[in-house]
């Protein structure tokens, strides 16, 4: 077991930025929630105080990661700024916290969308609730990303699902209530085999080396059976795959992203379907290497079947969130191709692709609510030729779309184009089928798009005008296509800070995971793990 | 001065950020003039570049102009840069002249349109991924071009988005195009795999470690990509549904530029082309079938523009037959003068158009060239030379494909041949009906309403006139390129076919040379000036006074061989229901069904338990003591004596 | 005469008190209050008995701690006649109850205001209730066990039949009579049973016996283990034993059910650990399996049936069935582990219990009725801070991070999970995410703003109880819109529940550190 | 049997034993079945009597003693004194059960868990350590010897049956106190609930009564 | 020597069965909590016969706790039977099925 290949992946990278004096990571996590307890002490008649606390609040977050983005060394693999602390210490539970390439943009972009879900929807009943749940669940996204303790990882990961299931039972549309009550059982029924991997590992480990420690750099060096290795990453996938979600563990999500009010639908398949690939690329493959290559396949073909099956399920929805929310199945599908492909290609493009998808999702969810507070319905059906009316909104919407289905220049394609090329070079069919998702993409986005914005416009249109995009709004949506061109035309900053930690990841799933096999591109790598697996 | 590359596509897009950032201030001439002004300093730049290329040894053409890293990841290193080699540079030449001067052209087109500042916005943008896509240092900034301009003739087609028939062209043509861009992309990846670059120059340099069969693969995988992008069997449909854009769109777009940007990738990659000789042969067969295929079809449309788009169509057939014989050199000459013959024709058809008041349908016109003679002149330039009649433009350009054709079978060169027949024949019936004959659009519209879908009420009371002069000068400056274009490729003596020097660094390692024998090259003329003319004088008969040949123009000619409509059903419809099934079927009840029959099965469960909970204080005693002897008993058994 | 009595002097053993402080506290209290309402002719309002309680609960908890200081500065000790175990886990036990306790009067006081009922007996009751279950924690001898669970048990049957307005009461009463004298009886023929295998009653000489001889013949041992399991299952409330938990729920005056399944929870969990952990961890082979089976049916009926409720008091029933099978997940890995998570359990448990249960009161109302579902549509309107209390509880009882409720989980399922019982973590873990459904029906109830929303949330689930027809529970909504009365008490009691199950949830170090020590010092 | 039981006995003990255990069986059928619960206490004295003689033989005559004092002296007739105050002396229809699972089940349950004890015992009855809290036959009288332990060994037990007695005084307080004002109304609604619980109880009995012998009679034919 | 032990605790199994399924059985709440007597005095009786057999004094005592027990226990469950009693005469065990499900 390549131990110095562990410490490249999990040991502090930057000395210099381990003893750092100010706790940037810890603060970051803590602001929002914070801030949230503060709200609860502010009158809730006091709407102006409410807002401009949250939205102070999120843009200081957003501040601050951007203060992390700098102080992030590129070209290094490892965590960086990592503060330790115990908590609970009998138990082995530590406040870490740590940033790397896999979680730095994440950690950016959900400090990005927080406001933008905050600002970015209008007026609503009872403000004050609302952002204080939101910054209770930004807390929560941020901890989850930047947590290196398996259950504190597991904490946040399970406090997501409260404020997430309020903002959609309080805030919600029609049958908010049922898909609320969906999401959250579902999601917290699989992640409940999660915590009984945690644990089961956390023993296993603790049986070899008498340290109970949930640290994921030191349970990254537990020695699994192949059999108990398969079990763990099972219990953890279950978890990630509904989380994120994965065919065919997705029905909640078209219920919940399509009930969401807009901010939550932004922040439910912005940033928290991440949590579930993220959990893959960081824990799955760091703790189950062995298990990993075995079981690859299969979560490649839920992936691939995902991608054809979201998008051929997208083609028949007439509600645009509901559109929205097969197309994230079939885009998750990639990320999780990518991340199972295991090459540096594809595993990059993976995460790229979490930020990337995470930026043009919000983007649409929300444009659609900037349509659906002009007419008041989410159905395809009534809706035509918006863009005689709205030739701004029309373009810009034309623009996520386009981002969406993966055209260069704009920030979808690297990540997908990544991700095939990386699966191509170990596991061709796959992205040969795989590749067949981006004409469906096209089908799917561009008849929506065009029912919507193209054709006359109705005879009878939609109560009351169709204005044009506020100057608010354009405000709002400004930064999500800045991004959104910026990174389709010059991501290389963002690769060359995730790179290096996804290729340190690579290798050691890969040295580790093939044992002493050889077999960088084979294409016969189930058998080689099996033996690989056994022989350890 | 080669270092002035980056100023080639850096014009149109400065064009395209001035107009999307001020496009409605500047206003309806200004915006069009400033975008004309962009694209016509790119063809400045692109002719300094190219005097600098040309002063150059031949061996130092070849120039790799890197700008920036793109992405990079793994093995996987990408740089944004461009390629300055003779092809490019010949593609960015004739792209920046061929567009300015339909820029220059829409500006009057144009004048009336609400829409005219986004209109030379896509434009521009086009011409600048266009000009990405020629110029592209390495595959992936191709394909950055390639969906560009994807991207943009969609935009174009459904310029006019009021129209459903024109939205959804614009989405098919999006469509198609991505089939094909998926295969383009499967190819860009097993290129990556098997030579670990996106590079030209690198890519090219280590074919030698890449087997036959992977060869094969890469070729046909990319040739799948310029089948959708050029129309070819069987991803064509699109062409001629995309007509619905503006004629300028149709003209630049779907005849001189973009269509041909399959025929530029397979010469781009002949050298794995030249490798792969099934998979060259399968391009030419596809090719020369689509130029028949296109050309039959084109026999029996009524719509001006249609006519001209399946004779694209066919067109780009030739162009693949070139490709597929190995003639680089003769594709990218048909591909040059196609480009200037078929912007005249599709300008011709424009003005006419503007002239009728939008009218399309050529059975609803007639006896035009009293009233645009010019038009009629220039519209007769582009009819002979795409007829291929000496000595004009296509005569040389068909004729070059059909000696490489030959030279590889006879049987290609036969189609080929009978194709040229009917491809002088049908734009001479286009010809004959628009421009001679009596005038039918001055009849009453009551006999015309079900002749087509043209008969609208401007059709009335036309008074057809010639454009403006931002319209003619165009027409005028095509046709005599059409006319003159021969030579810039000349046969008859090996000094004059300057585009086969001037090529061969890039393709001259693969360069099919028939000229060893004068005397064939002359016997060759003189095939194709008979069939040329056989046809021109078959649609001097048959079209000159006639209105209605039904025989002529059989339903499934007009229906294009009832490809789209199979499709339609084969493909289109059982998608449909099987999305509608998936949707209705598969998830709601099937998957999300299991869900929430688990939860279902939970509740009943509950449910059923609850009942044991009858409420009796004797039956729970009974729970007790039926669990005091189930526990005694286990503990029983587990007892040891 | 003399000889005989000279011949018959009897040594004393030596009585520590301190051993025995918080229970002689809570019993001397008791007394003081019985005294006081007898001596003062006016009637003493019962505020003033709910201070005196909670304060009488102080002290007791002022002496546990200083116990638990002495033990940890001395170790584990055992007090007159080795008939007490004073070491970490029993005072673990005498904190844990003194805190029910002093909670438990503060929602008292509320109760019997609003009730206008008088006179010391609740808290007399709940005094010496308590003073049972410490000494449940504590007891060295199965003797004292017994009449420690009857001293816990037979104030709760009064308890529960305390308010006489509702037939409910003396049915829920009788209930657990019946039955709690049938399994007592049961539990007592266990003890028998032991004795006649093992020579002694007391724990420690059981343990000594057990370590020291193997017994070829155990059939007698195996049944009195046996039915010593019984009656403790039936005390916590385990399945098949489980069945009166619903009805004396549903009847028992509302504030009684909180602490009854607070401390009775506490003495059985806390008996039964020590009855296995310590004296029998030689037979842990054996125990293991029955008490997996118990708790995989606990934790499943619990969680079912609990779906089909309508009523809140049954569902917070059947969630409490729920709860012990957590909690048995934790007894059943018969390791320090399970100990320690136990232990956090119930402390996690006691309090939420309590909480729960008060805030069904404060929505029931004047009566102590009206526990149907519906009475809870729209709570967030009547009282923010009510339903958002009540959703931190449930969801605390759910498992939500950051409360008490996870890390009793996450604690048990450890435990489970390091004694290899994979499978029992798997289930329990199902049965958490089956048991969220309910919390969340009730969360959504309460923050519902329309009549749909919540039906909604059963679409997919049969439930028996949703015959009730839309026109009343329209009514009914109607007829609650006005803002909820609170009483300051169980104000003041509530915010000490949150704040106990969000701060040691976010801060869990001092309590685990304390299960931890607690089971150190066995 | 006869012989085993003489085995390790001397006759008059075994006859003692076989009287004594004859009168407990009866007793404790007579509590079961008699269907006066007048009846049924004073079975269960019976019992009481014989489990006392049983003591005696078994060397426990203290506990004898208490046995009737306490047991039958009090206890029954606290029993007997209830029964009077509230007049239910009245017969139950022992016959008549409305879920004849319940009927078959205890017995077939109960029947178990005499067989499962008896099982258990097969091998030995008593495996325990001797003379562990201190020998019966030690110094003194068995009321010496109990008197000794209980107020050494069991000193804190003994101490706290004191809180189980404040528990039964405070219970009885409790439970027989009554509502200052509320009582009549009380008292109204429940006379008026229970008179008419009363006449559907007869009502269902009967109608049960009915049905089954309906169905007897359907079953018959 | 006396009679062996085993006879003494069949008779107290014995007495321990009857006592259960008379409370299983019958519908009389005061015979039900007899049935409690009955089986808390078949315990009192094994606990009786054990001491004898080993010779120690804890089971006579712990019957002797057992008494205080019941006669606790029995104040109690009467007390309750009498407030039930009270509100409907002539009450049974299964008239008390209000609260069920």
């Amino acid at each position: 077991m390549g131990h110095s290949e562990l410490a490249a992946i999990f040991g502090v990278a930057a000395s210099s930025s381990a003893q750092r004096a100010f706790p940037f990571l810890t603060v970051l996590v803590l602001l929002p929630a914070g801030a949230a307890f503060l709200l609860l002490l502010v009158p809730k008649s006091v709407t102006t105080a409410v807002r401009s606390i949250g939205i102070v609040t999120t843009l200081a977050v957003l501040a601050l990661s951007a203060v992390v983005f700098g102080e992030f060394h590129s070209g290094v693999g490892g965590l960086q700024m990592t503060s330790v602390h115990p908590w609970v210490a009998p138990l082995g539970i530590s406040w870490s916290l740590g940033v790397d390439g896999i979680s730095l943009f994440l950690v950016v972009m959900s400090a990005l969308l927080f406001p933008i879900a905050l600002l970015g929807t209008g007026e609503r009943e009872n403000e004050k609730s609302f952002t204080v749940w939101l910054l209770l669940l930004e807390s929560a996204c941020l901890g989850s990303f930047l947590s290196t303790d398996v259950l504190v990882f597991f904490l946040f990961f399970e406090a997501t699902l409260v404020p997430a299931y309020f903002i959609i039972a309080g805030w919600g549309h029609e049958r908010r209530g049922y898909a609320a009550t969906k999401f959250f059982v579902y999601t917290f029924v699989a992640s409940a085999m999660l915590l009984v991997g945690i644990i089961a590992l956390v023993f296993i480990h603790k049986s070899q080396t008498g340290v109970t420690t949930f640290s994921v750099s030191a349970l990254a060096n537990t020695h699994l059976s192949s059999m108990a290795g398969m079990l763990l990453l099972l219990s953890f996938t279950i978890a990630f795959v509904v989380k994120a979600p994965v065919f065919p563990f997705h029905t909640w999500s078209p219920d919940a992203y399509a009930e969401a009010p807009a901010s939550g639908s932004i922040v439910l398949a912005g940033i928290m379907a991440k949590l579930g690939t993220y959990g893959i690329v960081r824990f799955d493959l760091a703790l189950f290497p062995h298990a990993v290559v075995v079981i690859a396949p299969l979560l490649m073909v839920l992936g691939v079947i995902g991608i054809i099956y979201g998008g051929i399920v997208a083609a028949a929805q007439r509600d645009l969130k509901r559109l929205v929310a097969y197309s994230s199945l079939a885009h998750m599908g990639f990320i999780v191709l990518g991340a199972f492909a295991l090459t540096s290609e594809s595993v990059s493009g993976a995460v790229l692709q979490m930020v990337n998808h995470g930026i043009y999702t919000a983007a649409l969810f929300l444009l659609i609510a900037m349509i659906y507070k002009r007419t008041g319905t989410f159905q395809i059906g009534p809706l035509r030729g918006l863009q005689h009316r709205a030739p701004l909104l029309a373009g810009t919407f034309t623009v996520v779309v386009m981002a969406s289905i993966g055209v260069p220049g704009l920030n979808g394609f690297v990540g997908e184009f990544l991700i095939l090329a990386g699966t191509f070079i170990t596991h061709r069919w796959y992205a040969v089928v795989a590749t067949g998702g981006i004409v469906i993409a096209a089908i799917y986005m561009l008849w929506g798009y065009q029912q919507v914005f193209h054709s006359p416009e109705s005879e009878a249109p939609p109560e009351g005008a169709f204005p044009e995009m506020t100057w608010s709004e354009r405000a709002v949506i400004a930064p999500l296509i800045v991004i959104i061109v910026f990174l389709g035309v010059w991501p290389a900053p963002i690769l060359s800070r995730i790179t290096p930690t996804v290729d340190n990841l690579v290798n050691h799933v890969v040295q580790v995971g093939h044992a002493n096999v050889p077999a960088p591109g084979l294409p016969a790598i189930t058998t080689q793990a099996l033996q690989g697996g056994s022989g350890q | 001065m080669i270092h002035a590359a980056f100023l080639i596509p850096a014009f149109p897009l400065a064009g395209f950020a001035l107009l999307a950032l001020f496009g409605k201030r500047l206003g309806n001439p200004l915006s069009g003039w400033i975008a004309t002004a962009l694209v016509a300093l790119s063809f400045v730049a692109t002719v300094i570049v190219f005097i600098a290329l040309f002063q150059r040894a031949p061996s130092a053409r070849i120039v790799n102009e890197p700008w920036f890293n793109w992405f990079a990841a793994g093995r996987l290193r990408v740089n944004v840069g461009l390629l300055i080699d003779p092809l490019s540079m010949t593609m960015a030449a004739f792209v920046t002249g061929v567009s300015s001067l339909i820029h220059l052209y829409s500006i009057g087109y144009m004048e009336h349109d609400e829409g005219y500042p986004k209109f030379f916005l896509y434009l521009n943008l086009f011409v600048f991924s266009m000009l990405m896509l020629v110029l592209g240092g390495n595959l992936i900034v191709t394909f950055f071009g390639w969906e560009g301009v994807g991207v943009c003739s969609y935009f174009l087609v459904a310029f006019w988005f009021g129209r459903p028939a024109a939205t959804s062209a614009g989405k098919k043509a999006m469509i198609y195009n991505r089939i094909g861009d998926a295969g383009l992309l499967l190819g860009i990846f097993l290129v990556f795999e098997r030579t670990g670059s996106l590079q030209y120059t690198t890519i090219f340099s280590r074919l030698g470690n890449v087997s036959g069969t992977d060869l094969v693969a890469i070729a046909l995988l990319f040739f799948l990509g310029a089948a959708g992008k050029s129309a070819q069997l069987p991803l064509f449909p699109w062409l001629a549904d995309a007509m619905e854009g503006p004629t300028p769109v149709s003209a630049l777009i779907h005849a001189a530029t973009m269509v041909t940007a399959g025929v530029y990738l397979m010469c781009r990659i002949s050298p794995i082309l030249h490798l792969a000789p099934d998979a060259a042969h399968t391009v030419a067969w596809i090719g020369v079938a689509t130029a028949f295929v296109g050309a039959m079809a084109g026999c029996a449309q009524t719509d001006i523009k249609k006519v001209l788009a399946y004779s694209t169509v066919s067109q780009l057939g030739y162009m693949f037959l070139a490709v597929g014989c190995g003639a680089y050199v003769a594709a990218i000459f048909l591909m040059l003068t196609h480009a200037f013959y078929k912007a005249l024709l599709f300008l011709g058809a424009g003005s006419v158009i503007h002239g009728m008041g939008d009218e399309q349908n050529i059975k609803l016109m007639g006896a035009l060239r009293k009233y645009m003679p010019l038009t009629a002149l220039t519209f007769g330039i582009g009819w002979f030379s795409i007829a291929g009649v000496p000595p004009f433009s296509g005569f040389f350009s068909k004729g070059n494909v059909l000696e490489n054709a030959w030279s590889v079978t006879p049987a290609l060169w036969a189609v080929g041949a009978l194709t040229a027949v009917v491809t002088a024949y049908y734009v001479g019936r286009e010809y004959f009906l628009v421009f001679y004959g009596s005038e039918r659009w001055a009849k009453s519209d009551s006999e015309l309403v079900d002749a087509g879908h043209g008969g609208h009420e401007g059709a009335r009371g036309l008074h057809p006139h010639e454009p403006g002069r931002v319209m003619t000068i165009p027409l005028v400056v095509l046709s005599v390129a059409a006319f003159f274009g021969g030579i810039l490729n000349l046969p008859v003596h090996p000094h004059l076919v300057f585009l086969e020097r001037w090529l061969s660094p890039v393709v001259g390692a693969t360069l099919f040379n028939p000229h060893d024998s004068p005397g064939k090259v002359w016997a060759f003329s003189l095939v194709e000036a008979v069939l040329a003319l056989s046809g021109v004088v078959a649609a001097y008969f048959l079209w000159r006074d006639t209105v209605d040949r039904p025989k002529l123009e059989p339903r499934f000619l007009l229906h294009a061989w009832y490809i789209d409509a199979a499709y339609d059903r084969f493909i289109a419809r059982p998608s449909t229901a099987l999305a509608t099934f998936s949707a209705t079927v598969v998830d709601t009840k099937v998957i999300d069904g299991a869900v929430r029959g688990i939860a279902g099965v939970v509740g009943t469960i509950g449910g059923r338990l609850r009942k044991v909970q009858t409420g009796y204080v004797r039956n729970y005693a009974l729970g007790i003591i039926g669990g005091t002897v189930v526990l005694v008993a286990y503990f029983l058994i587990r007892a040891k004596g | 005469m003399i000889s005989i009595l000279a011949a018959a002097t009897i040594t004393l053993p030596h009585v520590d008190y301190t051993a025995i402080l918080p229970e002689l506290i809570l019993l001397g209290g008791m007394l003081f209050l019985l005294g006081v309402s007898a001596l003062v002719s006016r009637p003493i309002p019962t505020e003033a008995y709910a201070l005196t309680t909670a304060a009488i609960g102080m002290s007791s908890l002022i002496a546990s701690l200083f116990l638990w200081h002495l033990v940890s500065d001395h170790g584990a000790f055992q007090a007159v006649a080795r008939s007490m175990d004073v070491d970490g886990f029993a005072c673990f036990g005498l904190v844990l109850v003194s805190c029910v306790v002093i909670v438990a009067s503060f929602f008292a006081a509320g109760y019997l205001r609003q009730e206008e009922i008088r006179g010391p007996e609740y808290y007399v009751l709940a005094l010496i209730s308590g003073s049972g279950a410490m000494l449940m924690g504590s007891a060295n001898d199965l003797i004292l066990i017994f009449l420690a669970l009857e001293i816990l048990s037979i104030p709760l049957y009064v308890m529960a039949g305390f308010d006489h307005r509702r037939e409910a009461s003396a049915e829920s009463a009788m209930k657990y009579f019946v039955l709690g004298a049938f399994s007592s009886a049961i539990f007592l023929y266990g003890i028998a049973l032991t004795y006649g295998a093992t020579g002694s009653t007391n724990l420690g000489e059981i343990g000594a016996f057990l370590a020291k001889n193997v017994v070829v013949s155990d059939g007698v041992l195996m049944g009195g283990l046996a039915l010593l399991i019984v009656g403790f299952a039936f005390k916590v409330a385990a399945v098949p034993f489980h069945m009166w938990t619903p009805d004396v729920y549903a009847g028992a005056p509302t504030p009684a059910v909180g602490f009854m399944a607070a401390v009775a929870k506490v003495g059985g969990f806390m008996a039964l650990l020590r009855v296995l952990l310590s004296t029998m961890p030689t037979l842990a082979s054996t125990w293991q399996p029955a008490l997996w089976v118990i708790a995989t049916a606990t934790l499943l009926l619990g969680a079912t049936v609990a779906l089909a409720q309508r009523d809140m008091k049954r569902m917070l029933a059947y969630s409490s069935i729920n709860h012990a099978g957590f909690i048995l997940v934790g007894v059943q890995a018969g390791t320090i582990a399970g100990a320690q998570g136990a232990l956090y359990y119930l402390f996690a448990y006691s309090l939420l219990a309590l909480g729960s249960f008060a805030i069904v009161n404060m929505v029931a109302g004047k009566a102590d009725d009206g526990h149907d579902i519906d009475s809870y549509r729209g709570l967030a309107k009547r009282s923010p801070f009510v339903a958002t209390s009540f959703a931190v509880l449930l969801l605390a009882q759910a498992g939500a991070p950051f409360t008490t409720g996870f890390f009793a989980k996450f604690y048990v399922i450890e435990a489970a999970v390091e004694a290899h019982s994979y499978a029992l973590a798997v289930i329990a873990m199902l049965s958490a995410g089956v048991a969220v459904f309910f919390y969340l029906r009730v969360v959504l109830t309460m923050f519902a703003s329309t009549e749909r929303a919540a039906d909604d949330a059963l679409e997919g689930l049969s439930s028996d109880g949703g015959t009730t027809s839309l026109l009343t529970r329209v009514v009914s909504a109607q007829g609650t819109e006005q803002a909820l009365k609170i009483s300051p008490w169980m104000l003041a009691g509530l915010v000490f529940v949150l704040g106990a199950t969000v701060v040691l949830g976010i801060w869990p170090q001092p309590l685990v550190s304390f299960a931890h020590q607690a089971t150190l010092l066995f | 049997m006869v012989s085993g039981l003489l085995a390790t006995a001397t006759i008059p003990d075994a006859i003692t034993f076989v009287i004594a255990a004859v009168i407990v069986i009866a007793g404790a059928l007579g509590v079961v079945f008699m269907k006066n619960p007048v009846h049924s206490a004073l079975s269960l004295i019976m019992t009481l009597f014989g489990i006392a003689v049983l003591f005696v033989e078994e060397n426990a005559q203290f506990l004898a003693a208490v046995q009737i004092i306490v047991y039958a002296g009090a206890i029954v007739v606290l029993f007997l004194f209830v029964i009077m105050l509230l007049g239910v002396d009245r017969n139950e229809r022992i016959s008549v059960e409305n879920s004849s699972a319940q009927r078959i089940g205890a017995i077939v349950l109960g029947l178990a868990v005499l067989v499962e004890v008896l099982l258990l015992g097969t091998g030995q009855w008593v495996t325990g350590a001797h003379s562990v809290t201190g020998s019966l036959t030690g110094h003194g009288a068995n009321v010496n010897v109990i008197g000794d332990s209980l107020f050494s060994t069991y000193l804190l037990p003994f101490e706290v049956t004191s809180a189980l007695l404040i528990v039964a005084v405070v219970a009885a307080v409790v439970l027989a106190r009554r509502h200052d004002g509320h009582e009549n109304v009380e008292v109204e609604i429940g006379g008026k609930e229970a008179r008419e619980l009363a006449a559907s109880r007869d009502a269902a009995v009967g109608h049960d009564a009915d049905q089954t012998s309906a169905e007897d009679e359907a079953s018959l034919r | 020597m006396s009679i062996a032990a085993s006879w003494y605790l069949t008779l107290a199994a014995v007495v321990f069965t009857i006592g259960a399924i008379g409370l299983l059985i019958r519908r009389n709440v005061l015979v039900m909590v007899m049935c409690v007597e009955l089986m808390l005095n078949a315990a009192n009786l094994t606990f009786v016969t054990f001491a004898r057999e080993l010779n120690d004094v804890g089971g006579q005592i712990a019957v002797f706790f057992v008494l205080v027990v019941a006669a606790a226990e029995v104040v109690v469950g009467l007390g309750i039977i009498v407030a039930i009693f009270r509100r409907k005469p002539g009450a049974t065990a299964d008239d008390a099925h209000m609260l069920k499900g």
